[in-house]
């Protein structure tokens, strides 16, 4: 033992000697991890500020954290037409998909920011510091959606999902909010574990971490590296399907949004879905890119474990959320079946990868996003003096007292059932489109039958706070302060504008 | 002590993730299903330096070194994880204990459908 | 080979222990036993910069933190660890022993062709772990200080009696 | 036709009452007049506009006037296409018209009437939508967004069982028309497999099917298309199997609602088939027309005997309106050239008289709060022109010669005889048979009603109480029955602007490919005798065409010629010589 650090010395002599002749130092391209360090930087400025002005408002917060998510969109803006990059070795890439994530997480981020204010104020939890950690949380993502190499993907994920642990559990003199936190991080610590350990695998197998790599430096002789590989993929296919809430990994969902405050589950719902789906898709795409012998076995490994997991996501998520009373936990199951939704057009681009896109994710991805932000945004209203309900009760009579908010929950509603003209429904067709398109009319039609299915629950919510009057729980709501019904505007007309704006939308931010 | 296989020390980590595994499934104290996840990590890094130290490939020096850094990298930061994700972890579980004076997962059912 | 074995087999018991203990303290200790051991082990793998950090950062920190906390929460004494026969707890036992019969059987059967190492033995020297810590790893090294931003600043939240 | 245009009239038109519903949300609640006059208002105007599209209807030519192209998702090939023809140009009116008198009729409505109206405008647009749709997925969009509208109108102005009664009704079309999604996806993918572009244009993807392209390398998907597209329009129809939620829906729906419902909503159905399965799958509706019409005709003999075992008044005209429909669908799928007019015809004329029953129904319970028959009795005593109102449009629905009624369901029998007599589509006699007897079930069930709530002594107390109708409803009623009598009397004012169209629709079905019209085709027309003729293209749109020889004659079978199997393509027997 003790001989091994006497002998080390010399040896490592010659290492060094070795690698200094080798050494290349790495490109560094600082307007690629911009958005990132505002996104982060900003968080620090709000700790600071929340020091330097301990029990009053957040209101200096709130305005300096929506400046900087502003200023980061803009530094991703700036970045839209410029050539693909890896930089700071391989960690990260900018790609249009990645900078596409990037934007709809702020956008995600800036539309929580906005309507959190209010609602933590009603719930009396209104924490400082709960600024700071959604965006380092949002700053995770970013990470995730921007890197090509596991140990970034990785650390990103924690990053995301460490920020929201706490976040889950901030509204600390409530069981439900804290035992919601404590599901979510064994078992987000659990997934990550078994995440880790398919790292090692496929980095045993490659002697690398970066994607491309690993699909295309492999041995195509060697047996037991094969099965390495093969048991890695679906360990991190595992890991993120936990995230991305796949079936059958989607046990956490319901209870960890049920528990935890309405505006963390409206970033959870959508920031951490869009984080998972990118690291999935880079993972998924790395192997399909590389046209390799080993890439289509992998592919051959991996296509009908993920038909199924999409059939059963889409079916479970659905017809569990038929029995359930809660709007949060509907709208966790409703994000299961979303996820399976999005997975079918993972698919369809693993099946054709010429002319399917990421187009379908990312639009996807978008419309998901703003509906079920602005969907929580409207339940968070439920929340008065300390309390708050999330039963469908708890919405009756809302029309009357928050006429507007209702009207923009019957469009995130009719968006999330894929009524045109909403981008929901645009989403939808775009699905179906390339499923048709990559042979896999099976996924299609179950789509088709789970949408019809979802009409039940979700028409269910909006009838809750449009139609009914009896049995109210709550004669009150929170009043509407001018950042919720800004969340709310925002998302209903971006619901619409999704579709309207179309051509320019996608040519924009896809590039197609 | 350098003879040793490639395979030993992955088994040695497979069985220490396993038994982890086993633990966080049937234990029903969140501090010791969160030692149960330590442990798994650390069967992970096990791993990572086994495959750093074995490293497959027959490429030149230079990806060669990129490789087997990388192992070790992934070790670093995975410990790093797992310090942030301690005080996390623990905040929660004291905030947890501190609403209801005991902390039994099974007790954990007020998030039902 | 038998000093690899010793130390693998007390790693195994200790885990085991951690499993096996119903008191979170004796739990905590096996897991300190196994996290030393791990560390000679990768003494052994020429990694000698992660030992020491693996002593410091596990047992030094991570398993001091747990002891503090269990002994906060008064919870040296044995309390959860019933010994029924709960479905969980074969659904358990069943699940880890598939895991570790698959895996071991499939992929770890026949490592003939990795029998000796590749790296040379000072690849987990001090040096060459900083030279690329601090270049190609710059970016995740950031990263991971925001990842103890966010741990030391969640802990405060989630802990402190009055924010 | 695919040059930016921008928008136009037919906008105007479509959108009038959503602008409306817009400054309506603005308002204050507080104040429920403004918003009833204010929508009546609005649903006025949208008349008056509609009146002047009429105006400029060119009714000498079969293709799509006052089209308007905006681009939208070049992507996808969708794109803002609207336009009339002589078969929508009708619905247009009826839609404006009904929903004037709807819109009147709501102001019995005292709870939430700001929402109210605002969902009515809503409802008006997305159904205006529909009519003028030239883009499939502008279709789809319309479609469905006339859900929601009605979906709440059900489920908060509803009777005890609203809430079932909408979900139904929303999951039902729902449920139908998302495969004929997936079907419209699919032909234009197949459309960008031919011509390498995507286009969802209805006049595109049948120009194609015109030439025969279209179907050439998946002839063997054709059927299952069909059936995609023909089952989401069974079901809003409704048809037979598919019918159960109408009635759930017409009892439980306000007036408004069921007069919107049966008026309208049901004719997307109907004006579906017309619109995409007719001239999408010629081959596949040839041969699969025979089943469609059974359905219709169990539908019209289902509807009869379920109507005339019921005991609410309601239900009994929502029944009758499931029999009404079948004659719709039967005089559609005789593909008769008299058939199809009639069907036509019938659409218009069921949108008046049973749009008019249900308000007449509306009117008589705003009174009593009560639909059963048993509460009634001797209400001709009481109610002397409400009776006489009442029985005039009763005797329109029964389809008595001189109201509009008659005309519709004679002309679909009298194609149904027709086709019937050449052995063709696999329709019988029997079916015609059976189809003219469900006219006699009508009057039996109607004229049964009519004798227990108007006849007899006034048994309930709380008759005795009830006032005539005050003028304003007369005036409405009146509205309604000065079409039913147009209508019956001189048909020719709707017939003659809808032969073209229907003509030609027909002959997308039954010519043989190459010599089918095709709506981006414009040098060939429909002329006065319903030949398909070859013309000189015109100048504008609306200037006279010459015509420079006759393609296909008029009322034209392709198997009436010869001894050949009915779709040789399809069954592949007609391939060997005599």
């Amino acid at each position: 033992m003790l001989s091994t650090f006497a002998d080390s010395t010399a040896a490592a002599k010659a290492m060094n000697d070795a690698l200094a002749k080798t050494f290349t130092p790495p490109t560094v391209d600082w307007a690629s991890i911009l958005p990132v360090t505002l996104v982060v930087c900003t968080g620090i400025l709000g700790l600071i500020i929340e020091m330097l002005r301990p029990k009053r408002n957040n209101n200096a917060i709130v305005l300096t954290t929506l400046v900087g998510l502003f200023a980061a969109g803009v530094s991703v803006v700036a970045q839209f037409g410029a050539a693909d990059l890896e930089s700071f070795g391989t960690m990260v890439l900018r790609d249009r998909f990645g900078s596409a994530i990037q934007l709809i997480l702020i956008l995600v981020t800036g539309l929580t920011v906005m309507f959190s204010e209010g609602y933590l104020r009603a719930k009396r939890i209104a924490y400082g510091e709960f600024y700071p950690l959604l965006l380092w949380s949002a700053s995770g993502a970013m990470i995730m959606a921007t890197t090509k190499n596991l140990l970034m993907l990785f650390l990103g994920l924690e990053v995301l999902s460490i920020a929201l642990y706490v976040l889950a559990g901030m509204s600390r003199g409530e069981q439900k909010s804290e035992e919601s936190a404590l599901k979510y991080f064994l078992l987000g610590s659990f997934a990550s574990a078994f995440l880790l350990y398919g790292i090692a695998m496929l980095y045993g197998a490659t002697g690398t971490l970066h994607l491309d790599g690993i699909a295309s430096a492999w041995n195509p002789g060697d047996e037991s590296s094969r099965n390495l590989m093969l048991f890695g993929l679906v360990l991190l296919l595992f890991g993120l399907g936990f995230k991305a809430a796949f079936v059958p990994f989607h046990q956490w969902t319901p209870d960890v949004y049920q528990g935890a405050p309405t505006n963390v589950t409206a970033f959870m719902a959508a920031g951490s879905k869009i984080g998972a789906v990118a690291a999935l898709w880079r993972v998924l795409d790395a192997s399909v890119t590389n046209q390799t012998l080993f890439a289509s076995q992998l592919q051959d490994f991996w296509m009908p474990i993920l038909f199924w997991v999409a059939i059963l996501t889409m079916t479970v998520g659905n017809l569990v959320a038929l029995v359930q009373k809660d709007v949060k936990r509907i709208l966790g199951y409703s994000s299961i079946a979303h996820a399976g939704y999005i997975l079918v057009a993972i698919l369809a681009h693993a099946r054709n990868p010429e002319a399917i896109g990421f187009g379908t994710v990312v639009y996807y991805l978008l419309a998901y996003s703003l509906m079920t932000v602005g969907a929580l945004a409207v339940v968070s209203m439920t929340a008065t003096g300390g309390k708050e309900g999330t039963r469908l009760e708890d919405l009756h009579g809302l029309w009357k007292r928050q006429p507007f908010a209702v009207v923009c929950l019957i469009v995130f509603m009719a968006s999330l059932i894929g009524v045109p003209p909403t981008a929901g429904f645009m989403g939808k067709l775009m699905v179906f489109n390339d499923a048709l398109n990559s042979g896999l009319m099976e996924l299609a039609i179950v789509l088709a039958v789970n949408s019809v299915i979802s009409v039940f629950y979700y028409v269910g919510i909006a009838k809750a706070a449009f139609v009914d009057d009896e049995g109210a729980l709550r004669r009150e709501s929170a009043p509407m302060n001018s950042g919720l019904a800004g969340t709310c505007a925002l998302c209903a007309a971006g619901v619409f504008l999704c579709v309207l704006l179309y051509n320019p939308l996608t040519v924009w931010l896809v590039g197609r | 002590m350098t003879g040793n296989n490639l395979a030993d020390y992955l088994t040695l980590g497979l069985i220490m993730f396993s038994i982890g595994a086993v633990g966080v499934i049937v234990r029903r104290n969140p501090i010791v299903i969160f030692m149960c996840i330590e442990l798994m990590l650390n069967a992970v890094n096990l791993t990572f330096l086994a495959f750093a130290r074995f490293t497959p490939t027959t490429a030149a020096l230079a990806d060669r070194a990129e490789s087997f850094m990388s192992g070790q990298m992934m070790v670093v930061f995975v410990m790093a994880v797992a310090a942030a994700e301690v005080a996390v972890g623990l905040g929660i579980i004291m905030a947890i204990y501190r609403l209801r004076n005991e902390i039994d997962i099974d007790e954990m059912n007020l998030l039902k459908g | 080979m038998t000093v690899f074995m010793v130390l693998s087999t007390i790693a195994i018991l200790a885990a085991l222990g951690v499993v096996l203990f119903s008191s979170p303290v004796r739990s905590a200790l096996c897991l300190v036993f196994n996290f030393f051991t791990l560390a000679f082990i990768y003494f052994g793998l020429k990694t000698e910069l992660l030992g020491i950090t693996q002593i410091v950062v596990y047992t030094g920190a991570i398993m001091v933190l747990f002891l503090f906390v269990i002994m906060l929460l008064n919870l040296g004494g044995p309390q959860t660890w019933k010994e029924r026969f709960e479905f969980r707890t074969v659904l358990g036992f069943g699940f880890g022993f598939a895991l570790a019969a698959v895996i071991a059987s499939q992929v770890f059967a026949n490592f003939q062709y990795f029998d000796k190492p590749q790296a040379p033995d000072s690849f987990g020297s001090p040096q060459a772990l900083g030279r690329v810590l601090f270049t190609h790893y710059v970016w995740p090294f950031e990263i991971a200080s925001i990842l103890l931003l966010i741990g030391i600043v969640g802990s405060i939240m989630l802990a402190k009696r009055k924010l | 036709m695919n040059e930016p245009t921008g928008l136009g009239l037919v906008s105007v038109v479509t959108f009038l009452p959503l602008l409306g519903a817009i400054a309506l949300m603005l308002l204050p609640k507080e104040f429920p007049n403004t918003h009833r006059y204010g929508a009546l208002l609005v649903s006025i105007l949208t008349f008056g506009v509609s009146m002047v599209l009429y105006q400029r209807f060119d009714a000498t030519t079969y293709h799509f006037q006052m089209t308007e192209f905006v681009p939208w998702i070049p992507q996808f090939g969708i794109h803002y296409r609207v336009g009339v023809d002589g078969l929508s140009i009708w619905l247009v009116m009826l839609t404006t018209f009904l929903s004037i008198i709807s819109i009147w009729f709501s102001f019995y409505v005292s709870n939430r009437v700001k929402e109210y109206m605002v969902l009515l405008l809503v409802l008006e647009t997305a159904m205006l939508g529909v009519f003028v749709s030239m883009d499939m997925i502008l279709f789809y969009t319309f479609f469905e967004a006339s859900l929601i509208p009605m979906y709440f109108l059900i489920a908060i102005w509803g009777g005890e069982r609203r809430s079932y009664a909408a979900n139904k009704f929303f999951i039902y079309t729902f449920a139908g028309s998302i495969f004929m999604l997936i079907g419209m996806i699919w032909m234009s993918g197949q459309y960008a497999g031919i011509t390498g572009e995507r286009s969802f244009a209805i006049a595109d993807i049948q120009n194609l099917v015109a030439g025969g392209t279209f179907w050439s390398t998946a002839m063997h998907l054709q059927p299952l298309l069909f059936w995609a597209f023909t089952l989401a329009f069974l079901i809003k129809t409704p048809a037979f199997p598919f019918h159960t939620w109408l009635p759930d829906a017409h009892v439980e729906a306000p007036t408004a609602g069921s007069v919107i419902l049966a008026g309208v909503l049901l004719k997307m159905g109907t004006y579906g088939f017309l619109r995409f399965v007719l001239p999408f799958f010629p081959d596949a509706v040839q041969k699969e027309a025979g089943k469609v019409v059974a359905l219709a005709v169990i539908g019209i003999l289902y509807g009869a005997i379920v109507a005339a075992m019921q005991t609410d008044v309601k239900k009994l005209i929502a029944y009758s309106s499931v029999a009404h429909m079948g004659f719709v669908l039967f005089g559609i799928f005789t593909l008769n050239h008299t058939g199809l007019v009639g069907a036509s015809y019938q659409q218009l004329a069921h949108g008046i008289s049973t749009g008019a029953l249900f308000l007449m129904v509306g009117l008589l319970y705003e009174r009593t709060h009560t639909r059963k028959f048993s509460d009634y009795g001797g209400l001709k005593a009481q109610m002397p022109v409400y009776s006489a109102l009442f029985l005039i449009v009763m005797l329109s629905s029964v389809g008595l010669p001189g109201t509009n009624g008659f005309i519709g369901e004679f002309m679909a029998l009298l194609g149904g005889f027709d086709t019937a007599a050449k052995g063709l589509y696999g329709i019988p006699f029997a079916y015609v048979v059976l189809a003219g007897a469900g006219v006699i079930f009508a009057a039996v069930y109607l004229l049964w009603m009519f004798q227990k709530v108007f006849y007899g002594p006034i048994t309930n107390p709380d008759l005795k109480r009830l006032k005539d109708l005050k003028r304003w409803e007369v005036a409405m009623c009146s509205l309604l029955i000065v079409f039913v009598f147009w209508g019956g009397l001189y048909p020719n004012t709707f017939l003659k602007p809808m032969e073209p169209s229907i003509a030609a629709i027909r002959m997308m079905a039954l010519n043989p490919e190459g010599d089918r019209p095709s709506w981006t085709n414009l040098e060939t027309e429909i002329d006065n005798k319903g030949n398909l003729v070859q013309v000189t293209p015109r100048e504008r749109a609306g200037d006279a065409w010459e015509t420079v020889n006759v393609v296909v004659p008029a009322n034209f079978y392709p198997e009436s010629e010869s001894e050949e199997p009915i779709i040789p393509k399809l069954t592949g027997e007609g391939a060997e010589p005599h």
